[in-house]
């Protein structure tokens, strides 16, 4: 009783302090200077018609580093966590799966894939990049393993694009610093033709190393928390 | 004119989606309720166009793709989950 | 209701969301439904700050043949909230598996999901 | 801007959302879970294709993408209410009093598994 | 004008399906609609012009949010019984 | 049989790449060459579901007639599932039926399956081998011959043409 009227106190506490903050809230009529600078110059400055993308992997891009960083620990500390688990694989008995699932997903984790990479390669054009392209590439594992549940996934192939991919991603930014002007900058490349899939520099590659780099940890955690993975 | 008709057709998707909304609700067993998801998903996938359409942009239909080509995900994974094939 | 625009009425249901969420994480008792209470909190957090970055009657921040280059700064949005928030989505995926893994261990050690159960350090 | 094929246009996608509405009418009023499905998940593809044509012929410039979304939703749909309506099947969900025959019951292939999906909260 | 009759019909969604997901006993329904309320979420960025994240919020809510529950959904049960 | 198969995914991919980026310029066919290569050398290896596909003109005109066939089948039986919804007493009399198949090959299956699916008024609840079981709104008949003849012989005629 003493915990719920605590809880109900705490909560109508949240309203007062959210009414306070958003009350004379009434919405934005024009940008502000930091934000009107990258609307005014960024496509100069970095040739990505998506401003998002040119913060970023740009402007922000320190910050995308360190983000990619906290997804590698999190899985790695997920698979850390459910290593020491022993599994049998033998004694799970399943329901088959459905012919007509088995063949859907034949054709269709293909069109995942190849719907993936458009993602990531088109980030600097339209909406998508490396986080979105990674997730849509991470479904198309999950759709494998929803057609045949038992079917072992690499961890080591895994891993493998992993590393490879952040130590690329780490060693374009390092190569921002010794070419041009910073870290992640991304004129090591010329710009190009503005609007076109060959612009922006190095905005493309850069995304393209972020996209396998997310695809591969959220694959590393689907296939950790996965009920029959006995080689860890 | 154009405009106009899309208006009313978006508005009738709302209201086909708030009656989805009273089967997921009610519906006694978890499966009514998935059900009620993938009509919803259905649905909203239309009004997704719809607004790219009010917006004029075409770079909003990516979206659409991304919920079209994955949203079916969503049902397959509970589905198995129910019939032990996960 | 005439001050009532697109952003006032999505900053209302992320602040609504954000308060459901807490309220699931404080009173239930299950650890899944804990989990699931952090997650609507997140989605709550994201759509504040998006719906902060909204800019009247204008459009997405990606220039092509509806928004010239030139005139981007009258018809574009702020793109640095959608920029972290579209990290931040990714992220509220592994922190969700992390936690999930940590139930999986709570669950092997006393056999319960039960929080009432975990009270090795109450004092 | 009012061409007489955009009218056509807006009025297939007006007729693209009232099947939607009859698919969410039938998802309410139909007895049992396998009615459902053919009632609301049919008539709502329908109705999103429907919708997608009228869109097609409104903006003809976004042909690639829409006719894309169309064959996504045609591949993708079925499959998910065949795996739905299946493991319904599997897990006993009852059929309506109406029903006439039902001449899968009995040669389904069973595993000796208890159904568990009513008690299913783990506390 | 119609961009604010949307946002306030799957605004209005999106919380009661937060309050079925919390308040409903059963874990399953519970899941289902955490991830009707990210599919619902990324409408609403869309209308507030943000397509980048409409898409990750749909690519994550989608499948990936879902299966990691229900694996360890999965795993909890085996080792239940 | 392995040429086929990868040849069928290449043109599947590259079609859905052109498609998706809504252009036809050089830069983005060529890119979709060299993805849809690679991709379809990655999952083509054990791929066998388009080894009964023929690529011969007829099969081609009879897609089209086949895709005809179905539209028809999908408005009209939408309308008479929309008649059941608004009718006050709601005329239904559903069942699950049994039916045949003469088609071996799995991609053909899943075809069928889904048009059958796809039509409202019958829903297919399982598969196995060439046996279907089909959830149907309106009953007719229970023996398996009138069954097959009332809901799957009208696509099967086509797609016999186009796959075996």
């Amino acid at each position: 009783m003493v915990k719920n009227t605590f809880i109900f106190v705490l909560l109508v506490g949240f309203v007062f302090l959210f009414f306070n903050l958003f009350a004379d809230f009434t919405g934005n009529t024009e940008l502000n200077k930091l934000a009107g600078h990258y609307a005014e110059s960024g496509h100069e400055e970095v040739g990505a018609a998506n401003l998002v993308t040119a913060v970023v992997v740009t402007y922000r891009g320190l910050d995308t580093l360190g983000e990619v960083t906290i997804l590698f620990l999190s899985a790695a500390i997920v698979s850390f966590l459910l290593k020491i688990e022993t599994s049998s694989t033998d004694d799970r008995k399943l329901r088959t799966t459905s012919e007509i699932l088995d063949t859907a997903s034949k054709i269709l984790v293909p069109v995942i894939f190849i719907f993936g990479i458009y993602v990531f390669i088109n980030g600097h054009l339209t909406p998508g990049g490396g986080f979105q392209g990674g997730a849509i590439i991470a479904s198309g594992l999950v759709l494998i393993l929803l057609a045949k549940p038992l079917r072992q996934i690499s961890q080591k192939l895994i891993s493998i694009v992993e590393s490879i991919s952040g130590l690329s991603f780490v060693l374009l930014g390092v190569a921002g610093i010794l070419f041009a002007a910073g870290f992640l900058d991304n004129k090591i490349l010329s710009l190009g033709e503005f609007g076109t899939i060959f612009s922006a520099g190095l905005i493309p590659i850069i995304y393209i190393f972020v996209g396998l780099k997310v695809g591969a940890e959220l694959s590393s955690i689907i296939t950790n928390l996965q009920e029959n993975q006995n080689e860890a | 004119m154009i405009n106009k008709i899309l208006f009313i057709a978006a508005i009738i998707m709302l209201l086909a989606i708030l009656l989805t909304l009273y089967r997921f609700i009610k519906g006694p067993s978890a499966a009514d309720r998935l059900v009620a998801f993938d009509v919803m998903t259905v649905s909203s996938l239309a009004l997704i166009a719809l607004i790219a359409n009010f917006s004029s942009r075409v770079i909003y239909i990516d979206v659409a793709l991304v919920y079209g080509l994955l949203s079916f995900l969503g049902v397959i994974i509970v589905s198995r989950y129910l019939e032990r094939g996960l | 209701m005439e001050n009532l625009s697109l952003e006032i009425v999505t900053l209302i249901t992320g602040i609504a969301l954000l308060l459901i969420g807490i309220w699931g994480l404080l009173t239930q008792k299950n650890l899944i439904k804990m989990v699931i209470g952090f997650a609507l909190f997140d989605t709550g957090i994201h759509i504040i700050m998006v719906s902060i970055g909204y800019v009247k009657n204008r459009t997405a921040p990606i220039l092509d043949q509806a928004v010239k280059t030139n005139q981007a700064a009258e018809k574009i949005v702020d793109p640095v909230p959608q920029a972290l928030v579209l990290t931040a989505i990714v992220i509220g995926l592994g922190i969700t598996a992390l936690m999930l893994a940590f139930v999986l261990k709570m669950y092997q050690k006393k056999k319960s999901l039960e929080i009432n159960n975990f009270n090795d350090l109450k004092w | 801007m009012d061409s007489t094929i955009g009218i056509i246009g807006a009025i297939l996608t007006l007729s693209g959302s009232i099947f939607i509405f009859l698919g969410a009418l039938g998802l309410v009023r139909m007895p049992d879970l396998f009615n459902r499905i053919q009632a609301g998940t049919k008539a709502s593809t329908l109705g999103t294709f429907l919708s997608l044509i009228g869109l097609l012929i409104i903006t003809p410039q976004w042909w690639g993408k829409l006719i894309l979304l169309m064959i996504f939703i045609l591949i993708t749909n079925p499959v998910s209410s065949h795996i739905l309506a299946r493991a319904a099947h599997f897990i006993g969900v009852p059929l309506a009093d109406k029903t006439v025959t039902d001449k899968y019951k009995e040669e389904e292939k069973t595993f000796s598994i208890k159904d568990e999906i009513k008690n299913d909260t783990h506390d | 004008m119609i961009n604010l009759l949307i946002a306030i019909v799957i605004g209005i969604l999106i919380l009661i399906m937060a309050i079925v997901a919390i308040h409903n006993k059963n874990l399953v329904v519970g899941i289902i609609a955490a991830g009707a309320v990210s599919l619902f979420a990324s409408i609403l960025y869309l209308l507030l012009a943000a397509p980048d994240v409409a898409m990750t919020e749909a690519a994550i809510g989608s499948g990936l949010s879902t299966i990691i529950f229900f694996y360890v959904l999965n795993k909890i049960k085996k080792q239940n019984g | 049989m392995k040429i086929k198969n990868f040849i069928a995914l290449f043109l599947i991919l590259i079609v859905v790449w052109i498609l998706v980026n809504n252009s036809f310029s050089g830069q983005i066919i060529i890119i979709g060459f060299i993805l849809s290569a690679f991709i379809a050398l990655l999952f083509g290896t054990n791929l066998r579901i388009f080894d009964e596909l023929k690529f011969t003109p007829t099969a081609l005109g009879y897609t089209f007639i086949y895709l005809l066939v179905f539209l028809i089948e999908l408005i009209k039986s939408n309308l008479d599932v929309a008649r059941r919804v608004l009718t006050p007493s709601l005329p239904i009399n559903p069942g699950i039926v049994k039916t045949k198949t003469v088609l071996k090959s799995k991609m053909g299956r899943m075809i069928l399956a889904n048009s059958i699916t796809l039509t409202p008024g019958t829903l297919t609840v399982d598969i196995d081998g060439d046996t279907l079981y089909i959830h149907w709104i309106d009953v007719c008949c229970e023996d398996i011959d009138k069954a097959t003849n009332a809901i799957v012989k009208k696509f099967e005629k086509h797609l016999v043409k186009i796959y075996d």
